[in-house]
Parts: structure tokens; C-alpha cells; sequence
């Protein structure tokens, strides 16, 4: 069984939608030639030629809008904003204009695009380069929000949101792209994993974490760790999506376990974790038997240097020692 | 700009403008009577629209708030008679008299500015957004300048689906120095994408007058900064807006690329519902109401013996009496159902 | 004692300060002979001239890049930005730049301006300048983030915000400007209300409700109701400013009444309120006899029509009806 | 742009020059010995700074990417040899070249490339967030286009604060499709702000050539958008570099307002620290190399019997010896402490 990377599951499945549907092209800047700046889409400006792998100038709010307007004219893009940072340009034509002119026309129009998008730090790219800003997409109506943590997740949910009627932002991460600890037998064929169910990615009694994109593949590794060292049996629920947010799964976990720790890369305040902690504490207060905790991003940008990057991103053992905190095992040092 | 071949070579008939120091057919005269007074009729329609929404507003019945086209009705007007029904635009803020001249319906526009369900959006729009996209009228657009990426995306599909359409994107003055007017334009003529990026220059945007907002004298000499082509035309002149964009329609469907054409205009009302108007004299506005575009317009037509004077008024009355049954439509129309407030966000 | 009005607090505040230091200037859009939008800098123009009230072509990215980097070389800006919606428009201005300036270079600049907007809803201007966005600036860290709910809060928390010098977004709400129900004695010197302190809008001891900016008044209202028909005695705590946020003060509340409602304008999906409810649970678990409830947006953008609209923002009677529900006192519909 | 009386009348001795069709007054002949090989020494610092930081990336020793400006250094040591050390600059991701010509301590910078807590910015910023505002530099930036609203409001303070002082924005080709550009020099040329925006058109923004997003030949035509003055010049010559940009910040500073200077040149290296440049060719790299700004200068100064070849093999081995020095010092720097990593969020 072959196993690939997440960057070769990502690009396989734009291939194969590509080649079954015309209506498919990318839109980008250093898509073409260059293959993107993380290398996913290299070939395939020579499989598909300059007219579908759009390789725009420097302006991320007009990749967007370009897309939304061929969307609603007949066309499903792919637009790339190169880093999830400059979303941040395109905020308008993002969250103004693609995400609500279904609702605010009355029904009367479908925007398919997909943004795809590299998120997240450990690269030494600090604050412009690093940010996971998922929460502020999560909490605009009429977006979806995927977050695929491996490379079988990528492909199954990538087609999906490629087939889906919405404006669907689909933020990849930079450390998963061409790590070979990931990779991962992904069947050859296309195949949907639906948006809107999450998956519980290693089941377990004791403890629920619910993760996000990278941090699923910390919170596996700690959860191993736990089990060795404590013979403690985490759950790691993956969202998949944030936007529909599966918060049944995330109950009927939390049920069995009573216990719930969120774990994700962007900064604690106000990050997207804060939704999970609030509808599960609306929906299944009675089932917890501890404060939910959250081990996210420190409050502040992503800095350059290596030693501030890794205390400001959530690490296994930060993940494992909050956990032992919580579960009484340790006064281990949050 | 690409080099096309010009549109079709002149026959001994044609007639050639100087618009601008542009040479441009005289398109107008291919017209049949019927489509002449068309675009007349088209004019009183926006027109009679949108003093019954001036009524409406006054009388309290505009929950939100409106921008009204009252002056600027050759505009649009013009240039989409010369378009086709299937190609596409996009509008602003100040939106109705487009929605109209491309086609739609007035009884169920008007009941989306009372916030029917009826309405175009169901009433979940207004007056700032409301879309015909079936009539290739993907929306108007609250953010100022928001549809010029839009626009630009359907030229796109125009091109990659080499379906013969065009797009004519509608914008303001103020929309000109929007940081996606750059981009979208820059992106369009690299692609020699068919668009025709209409700015309708009203003298203001909101309060700033255009010469304390812009440093140029003429807008459409930003063409220079992309490559393209571009033009400044009196936008109050029903037919010289017609001429040009028909001439720029040709040539965008034989693959020119973008062009950008200024048109001269100018607003009668405040900017929206609650406006003072401090920064312009009523002279001002005065003296642009003695170029009203459809007495000059109605003019022509009689002074061309197409119409007498009693036919303008005929028509007239026409629209007012199909004003009068969309304003019966709209407010005998039902309210929606607060339950569906969450229906239409997701396909 | 006089008594003002919202936008007369906002603008004397302005006046004031702008009297007492010449290296404060406005910079927004149509807010000289027009006065703003809203009217708030009416008469501005005249005393301070043109070059202090500086007019502006439509260009909300460039307002904040030129507010920021005027900021940084000794001025203090006051830019508006006309509707909140339009934040999106200059987001990579707020959030890679401004906010993260100070941060980036190692703490050696100040970037002190603040963003002066108008949010919210109930003006049946629809999807694209009715929103509540302050959960997208309050998750990004170098900002902060003030919401004034009345006159006297309005003038106070806008010269800190001023003196800060830190970027300050400063969003009021259009239906509090000149609604003459909510006029309050202010102070006719000048005077500041720290940034990062809530306020206690009404004591009480049965239920803590925390809410912000308008929604602070439709709960008072809310409460007085609640107050007559059933003897329930709610405590208002006004969050004033959401970053930093005062969460010692929502703590001492809630340890009192044990039972705590969020209030606030945005869609509930991913709002400010999760980081609210999320910081409770975490810190307050064992002081709440029930689940913590939020009364919110619905998930849809706000629509135009004056009955959706109402359904939508969360109005007096889905305040009192959602509290009489938590606290058992009816089945009352959510 | 504003009318002003041009720079001082020439003296008898005074030589203008035609540059781009402008003329210009050749004022590198007004400067000193010492200062004609303070802008050698530069360039060489410049150029060996990099060399190290190129031995620090394959020695796997930087944590996050570097963009190197070898190739480009006429550009900033030029035009920021022609401001006063009051005036500010902003700078781009490729801002090593900047910051050092605006005056920067070597050590402190090798230090933020290695994430040193003795760095510029403390191991916060990195290569792409190096800044210097005492000394006048506001700082690297990450966004494409990122600083030039933050130059821009540079500018307006020197112009509120009338503290006679002007503002270098540099920025590359790919920034000047971006949208800011567009609302910034709008905004700049209506209130006649003192900047230079200085486009450093290296042929590529990333991969792409700037023939394919741009459908203009000269970047500096953009000026026709603004009501401002442009030029387009050889920025691999430092003395024209210098010459052009004595010329404008004169006139900034005497209330001309904003100007769009072209200066092109070349990279020699890659985007980035990974790059397999696919999109260019050997051939053109060597041909560019074949105009290298410092070879090119060195051989100026040399015929002008300023210098000997000895002396500017000298001047290079100072250099040398001083970069050793900064890699000592960035060496021996001890790392931040973790615990400092939300100190300096707020001031
Ligand atoms: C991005 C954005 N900024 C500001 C506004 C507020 N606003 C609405 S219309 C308008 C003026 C627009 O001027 P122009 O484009 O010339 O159109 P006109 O109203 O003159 O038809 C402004 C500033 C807005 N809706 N969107
Ligand atoms: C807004 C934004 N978009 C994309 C990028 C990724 N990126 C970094 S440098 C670069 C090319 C910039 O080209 P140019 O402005 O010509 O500068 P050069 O690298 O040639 O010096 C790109 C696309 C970015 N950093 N910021
Ligand atoms: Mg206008
Ligand atoms: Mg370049």
C-alpha cells in the first residue's frame, strides 16, 4: 500500500478534480512555475497549462473576489492565499462579500470556492508568518472551516469542499506538509470525507482532547506518552472542521470521559477553542467532573527566535503536563 | 491592451464620433424606433422608481437606508442597452437604476426595499443588495468598490468559458481609489479579460468632492498605470454613453481586453437618507439639472420626429401607473418568517 | 447637571483632548464638512481645521497604515473607520501591522492610535454594515479592544484609549449615538476610565449577566423586568473593554449569584462571549450551579428586513425569556 | 504634484544630467573624498553581510527564511546616502541592505539573525522584522507592501510636525500591485506628502516576472494615476541612484510632494532561503552580474583617482573583518529567555 505525504495527498486531489471537471482551475500568486510556495502544486502548470494554474500578481483581496465572481458565474476555483497571515488582506472579499452574498440575496446564488491556505508557525517566519487565524473565519456565517491533521484527512476533505456549494476555507499546515513521520496509505481513488463530522482519531476512556490540524499529531504523541507513563487512556478528537462544528461527537466523548482538554496553536484569547469549552459547558455541564482546560498559543504574536517560538507554541510536553495538571497527576508547571 | 481589429469596417453610411478624442461608431441610428424609446422608457422607470422610494423613505417606510440615482439615469441606462441580456454586470450601493435597465422586475424590487419576502432577497437584503443574477445582475454591493473583484471573476468565467459575454462593472468616483480597483484592474488587463470597468464620476463620493479626493483630472487617465484603454463621456448624453459602450463591447468580445471609461454624472438627492448636503450649493445642483439626461434625451428623440411630445408624456405615464402597481405589490406583499432568519446562509 | 448624549460624550472627548495636544488629528472619511457618518465630528472641521481633521479618500487599508505609521513617529491618531464591516478592509493594517509593530521589533516602538468605528446592528443596513466584529480584534494580541455602552463610559474610555499607547479599538454603537433614553451626566473636565476594568452596571445576587456595549442596556431593561415580574435580581457587569478583560470582577460576580448569562450582539458561533464563558469555566468551575448560557446573534449575517433583524440581534424579551428559562422560572422558547 | 522652484539655481560649475528624460542635477561631485568611499564601504557591507548570512542558511544556523539583497546594494546605499540621518525609511522582507545603509549596528543585526536576545528586535523579529527606528528605519516587513502606509503616515508627521524632514519608502515590483499602493500614493499626492516611494524593480516578484503582472513597461508610469511626478533609472548605478534622489528629496522638502522612482535591478541569489529558480536562466543571472553595482562604482572611484585598486581591496578587507566581528558577536549572544515571550506585546 503506497503511503504519501500530506502535500502529495493535497496535490493529488487537485489533480483529480482538475482532470474530472473543467470548471475547476487554481488561482494564486507562484502557483505556476514555482509550484507554490510550500512546492504543492508543482507539475501542474504542465498538466493543466497557464489558462487553469492562474498565477495572479501580489494581491490577495482580488484573487479572492476574482474567485467569488467566477463562482457565481459557473466556475468552482481553488484560490491560494500563499500564507494564512494575508487573509488578513482579503478580509473583505472573504467575509463581506464571498460568505454572505448567498444569505444576503435571498438564496439566489452559490459561491463555490475553496481557499486554500498555509496556517501555522514553527518555521522561524514570526509574527507576518506564523498565525493560525482560524477563529476569526469560524465566527463569520456562510464560511465552512476545514483543518485536515493528515494526509488521508487532506485528500477526503479537500474533494469535499472542492464539491461543496460554499466558500470553504481550507487551512493546511506547514509542518504536516512534507513531514515523513505523517505519512499515510491514501487510496488512490477520489473520495469525500463529509464537512461537518469530526473523528476520533485514538479512542481512550480517561481524558477527551479535542485538537486541531497539527496539534491533533502533538496531542497523539502525548496521549501515547500518558498511556506509557501514567497508563492514562486520552480520546484525541480531531474537529476536521471547525465550521460545521461537530459538537456531538465531541459529547458523546466527553460523556464516556468527563473530562475535556482543548488544544490548539493559535493564542488562548479568544481563539476558536473557546466555542468548543462554551458549547460543551452549555450542552453537557452535567457530565463534566473538571474545569475544562485549554492548552493553546500564548497571548501574544509568534516570535522568530527558536527558544520564544517553542514556548509560544503549544509542544507534546506542554500538552502532556497540562493534562497531568488537570488530572491530578502532577503540579506539573502549566 | 491587446490590438484587435476594429469593429466592422465602416460601410458607406457609418458615421464616426470624436469622443474624447476617441473614434467611435455612431451605433445609435442602427437602432429600431421601438428600441429608442426603450432606453427612454427605461430612464422614466428608474426614475418614477426611485421618487417612490424618495416617497417611501419619507413617509418612514425605508427600514434601512437607500442611495438614490435620481440624475444619473443615462448611465446606466445607456450603457446596458448596449450590452445583451446574457452578459453580466455588477452595481453599487446607489443600485436600483442598474437592477433596473438590466431587466428586472419592479414589483418585486420594490417589495425587497419594504423587506418582503416577495423581494428579491427575500427581504434579507435591501436596497444595497439587491441581485437579478438570473438576468446577469450579480448585485449591488454595500462596501463601496466591492464588486470590482466580483466583476472581474465573471469576465473571467467569460473568458475561460469562451462564452462571448462581457461584463460591465458599475463603480463610483470613490470606489477609484479602493486598493481592489488597482488590483482587479492591474489583473484584468494582464489577462486582457472582457470587461468594461465603468466609473460613474457624480462629482462626490458621499461629502468629498473628487478634486479634494484625486489629484488627475480625469479618472479614466489611470488606464495609463495598467495598459489599457480608457475614455471620459458625458454620462448625462443617453446616446453618447451608448456609442461608447457599444464601440468597447465589440472590442472586448474580440478579445481587447479591459477598458476603463469615465462618465460624467451628477446626483440631484443627498448622498443617502439623512444628508445635509453642506458641501455642494444648490446652484451646483441647478446647473446639472439643466442637462437633465432624460429632457435632453426625450428632446432628441421628438427634434428626430421618432416621438411627439405627447408620446413622451404617454410613456411617462406608462411607468407611472407600473410604479404605482409595484408600490400595490410591495406593500400588499407578507413580511417573511422571523423563523427562517437563519435559511440562505448555506447552500 | 447637564446631561449629553453618547455621541456628544465621543465628541467632547475628542474636543478636549485634541484642545490639550496638538499631536492628536482625526483621519477618517467624509468626517470634515460632513461630521462623520453619524455625525460625531460636526464642528470639528471649523475649530481644528482641515489639517487636524483630515478628510480622506475611501481607503480604510491606507487610514490605519498612515494613522500607524504617523503613530510611530510622534503623532496620536484618531482614525475612524465609518462601519465596523469595513474593519475587514484594513485587517492586515491592524493585525500584522499595528498590533504587532511593538512586538516584532522587540518592544522598540509605540504605535498609540486609536480606531474610532461604529458597530452593530438595528439600523436595517443589512449584511454588510450592521456587524459586531470585535471577536475578530479581540483574539488578536497587541490590540486592545473597548466597547462603551453609555455617555459617561463613552468620554472616559475614550481619552485612556487616546493616552494608551497602544492601538485602542474603540467601537460605538449607532444605536446608542443619539438615543436620547440613555442620556447621562458627564463631566465636563476631562477625565479616564481604565482600560481593562468592567464596571457593575446594577447589583444584584441571584444571576450575573456580562455584556458589552449596547446588549450592557437591553439587559439592564431585561433585568428591571426580571426585577418586577419575578423578584430575580440580576447583576450587570459591563465588560467595557474586552481586551484586556476584567475577569476578577466576572469571577466575584458569579461567586456571588453562581448562575451566569452572556450577552452580546455577534453571531453566538465563535463570539467573544465563548472566551467569557471558556475563562469562567476554567477559573469559576465549582462557583456555577449552572451551566453557563450565551444570548447572541444568530448564526446568519444581520438581514435587512425589520422582522428578521429583531429575530436576529438578541432584543429585551430573548434576554429575559433565555434567563427565566435558565433559571426555571418558565419553559419560555429560547 | 505641487509646483516648486527648482533646487538651487546652478552655479557656473553645476552639471545637469538627463536621466530618464528629467534633468537633474549631478550633485555627487559636491560630495567629499571620505564620503564617495563611505558609500564603496557600504555597498561591501552590504554585500559581505549577506555573504554571511548566506554561510549562516547553508550551515542550517537560521531559524526562519532571509531574502539577500546581494545584487542590489546601489539602490539603498544610493538613495539613503542622498537623506539626512533625521529622515526616515521604511523597509521591505529583503531589508538587510536597507537597514544597514540607514546606519545599523552589524553585531546587533547578526544577532536577530540568530534569535539573539542581544538582536535588534531581542530574537522577536527576525530577518523580516529588523528595524532601527533610532536611526530613522521603521522597520522590515513581512506583507508585501506592508510599510508603505506606515511611510506614508511617516510622512504626514514630518509634514504636520513641519520638522523638514522626508521619508524613503522602499519596496519591490510584486508590492506595487498591491492595493495599499494604490490608496497610499492617492493619498500622498493629494496632500502633497515629502516621500520618495522608491519601487526596487528586480525583474521577479518570487517567480514571477514582472512583464507577466504588469502590462506597462515602466513601473514609474503609475505616476499618471497620481498627479505626481516618476522616473525610472538605473539602479545599479549608485551615482545616478544618488543623484535622482538628491534631486527629489530637495524637492520634498520644499513642498513638491510625493514621487515614483523606478530604480531597477537585479537579484543575484534566490527568493528565498529554498528556491530552485526555474523561472530565469543562468544566462540572465550572468548578465546582470556583468553590471555589478559595486564592481562598476569601485571602477569609477579607481579611474577618478580616488582611490587605488589597493585601497578598495583594502576597504573590502575592513569590511570583512568587521562582519567577522558581528558573526563573533551574534555567535557568543546568549538566546532570549522563554519566559520573556509575552513581554514587549504591550507598551
Ligand atoms: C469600503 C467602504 N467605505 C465607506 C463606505 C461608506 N460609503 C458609502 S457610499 C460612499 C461614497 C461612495 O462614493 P462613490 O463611489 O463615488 O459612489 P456614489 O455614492 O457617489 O454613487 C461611502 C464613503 C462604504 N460603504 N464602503
Ligand atoms: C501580502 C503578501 N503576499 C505574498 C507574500 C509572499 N511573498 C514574499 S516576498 C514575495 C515577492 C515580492 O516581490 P517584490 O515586491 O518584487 O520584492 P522582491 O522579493 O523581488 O525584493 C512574495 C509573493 C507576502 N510576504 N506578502
Ligand atoms: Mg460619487
Ligand atoms: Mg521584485
Amino acid at each position: 500500500m503506497r503511503e504519501i505525504t500530506y502535500l502529495e495527498a493535497i496535490r493529488e486531489a487537485l489533480q483529480q478534480k482538475m482532470r474530472e471537471d473543467d470548471s475547476v482551475y487554481l488561482i494564486g500568486e507562484d502557483i505556476a512555475e514555482y509550484g507554490g510556495a510550500f512546492g504543492v502544486t508543482v507539475g501542474m502548470l504542465e498538466e493543466f497549462g497557464k489558462e487553469r494554474i492562474r498565477n495572479t500578481p501580489i494581491s490577495e483581496e482580488v484573487i479572492i473576489g476574482v474567485a467569488a465572481g467566477s463562482a457565481m458565474t459557473g466556475m468552482r476555483p481553488v484560490a491560494e492565499i500563499m500564507f494564512s497571515d494575508f487573509i488578513t488582506i482579503a478580509m473583505d472579499d472573504i467575509a463581506n462579500q464571498a460568505a454572505k452574498i448567498r444569505y444576503m440575496f435571498g438564496g439566489k446564488a452559490r459561491v463555490p470556492i475553496v481557499i486554500r491556505t498555509a496556517g501555522g508557525g514553527g518555521t522561524g517566519a514570526a509574527g507576518q508568518h506564523s498565525q493560525s487565524l482560524e477563529a476569526l473565519l469560524a465566527h463569520i456565517p456562510g464560511l465552512k472551516v476545514v483543518m485536515p491533521s493528515c494526509p488521508y484527512d487532506a485528500k477526503g476533505l479537500l474533494l469535499a469542499s472542492i464539491n461543496d456549494d460554499n466558500p470553504v476555507v481550507f487551512i493546511e499546515h506547514k509542518l504536516l506538509y512534507k513531514n515523513k513521520k505523517y505519512i499515510q496509505h491514501v487510496p488512490g481513488e477520489m473520495y469525500e470525507i463529509p464537512l461537518g463530522k469530526g473523528d476520533i482519531k485514538r479512542k481512550g476512556k480517561d481524558l477527551t482532547i479535542v485538537a486541531t490540524s497539527f496539534m491533533v499529531q502533538k496531542s497523539l504523541d502525548a496521549a501515547e506518552d500518558l498511556k506509557k507513563e501514567y497508563n492514562m487512556d486520552c480520546e484525541v478528537v480531531d474537529l476536521r472542521t471547525l465550521r460545521p462544528l461537530d459538537i456531538d461527537l465531541i459529547l458523546k466523548s466527553v460523556n464516556k470521559t468527563g473530562k475535556l482538554a482543548c488544544v490548539e496553536e493559535a493564542p488562548v484569547f479568544g481563539g476558536f477553542m473557546g466555542e468548543v469549552a462554551s458549547q460543551v459547558t452549555e450542552k453537557g455541564f452535567d457530565m463534566l467532573d473538571a474545569p475544562i482546560i485549554r492548552i493553546a498559543g500564548r497571548n501574544c504574536p509568534v516570535p522568530y527566535s527558536l527558544v520564544l517560538e517553542n514556548e509560544m507554541i503549544p509542544g507534546v510536553e506542554r500538552i502532556k503536563s497540562s493534562i497531568k495538571k488537570m488530572a491530578g497527576l502532577s503540579q506539573g508547571k502549566e | 491592451m491587446k490590438k484587435v481589429k476594429g469593429i466592422n469596417k465602416a460601410s458607406k453610411k457609418e458615421k464616426f464620433l470624436d469622443i474624447d478624442g476617441h473614434k467611435i461608431r455612431d451605433s445609435f441610428p442602427d437602432l429600431g424606433r421601438e428600441e429608442k424609446i426603450g432606453i427612454l422608457r427605461t430612464m422614466y422607470r428608474i426614475r418614477h422608481f426611485e421618487f417612490q422610494t424618495e416617497q417611501f423613505i419619507i413617509r418612514g417606510m425605508i427600514h434601512g437606508t437607500c442611495h438614490l440615482y435620481i440624475g444619473e439615469e443615462a448611465s446606466a441606462t445607456g450603457a446596458i442597452a448596449a450590452i445583451g441580456p446574457k452578459d453580466y454586470i455588477t452595481s453599487t450601493h446607489r443600485g436600483h437604476g442598474h437592477c433596473i435597465a438590466k431587466g428586472a422586475n419592479l414589483n418585486i424590487m420594490m417589495a425587497e426595499l419594504l423587506g418582503k419576502k416577495t423581494g428579491y432577497c427575500k427581504g434579507k437584503g435591501g436596497s444595497m443588495h439587491i441581485a437579478d443574477v438570473g438576468a446577469g445582475n450579480l448585485g449591488a454591493n454595500g462596501i463601496v468598490g466591492g464588486s470590482i473583484g466580483i466583476a472581474t471573476g465573471a469576465a473571467l468565467t467569460c473568458k475561460m468559458k469562451k462564452n462571448g459575454r462581457i461584463v460591465i462593472c458599475f463603480f463610483g468616483d470613490g470606489a477609484a481609489n479602493r486598493g481592489n480597483f488597482h488590483g482587479a484592474l492591474n489583473m484584468a488587463s494582464i489577462w486582457d479579460l472582457p470587461i468594461i470597468y465603468l466609473c460613474e464620476n457624480n462629482v462626490y463620493g458621499m461629502s468629498t468632492p473628487v478634486k479634494e479626493a484625486f489629484n488627475i483630472k480625469r479618472i479614466s487617465d489611470r488606464k495609463y498605470a495598467y495598459g489599457i484603454d480608457g475614455i471620459t463621456i458625458d454620462g448625462n448624453d443617453v446616446t453618447e454613453v451608448y456609442n461608447t459602450i457599444s464601440h468597447y463591447a465589440s472590442l472586448c468580445r474580440k478579445g481587447m481586453g479591459p477598458v476603463l471609461v469615465e462618465s460624467l454624472t451628477y446626483r440631484y438627492r443627498g448622498h443617502s437618507k439623512s444628508d445635509a448636503q453642506v458641501y455642494r450649493s444648490k446652484e451646483e445642483v441647478k446647473k446639472w439639472m439643466e442637462m437633465d439626461p432624460i429632457k435632453r434625451y426625450a428632446g432628441r428623440l421628438i427634434s428626430e420626429n421618432l416621438i411627439t411630445p405627447e408620446d413622451d408624456k404617454q410613456i411617462e405615464k406608462e411607468v407611472i401607473s407600473e410604479i404605482a402597481e409595484a408600490d400595490r405589490f410591495a406593500q400588499d406583499s407578507p413580511f417573511p418568517d422571523p423563523a427562517d432568519v437563519e435559511e440562505d446562509v448555506y447552500a
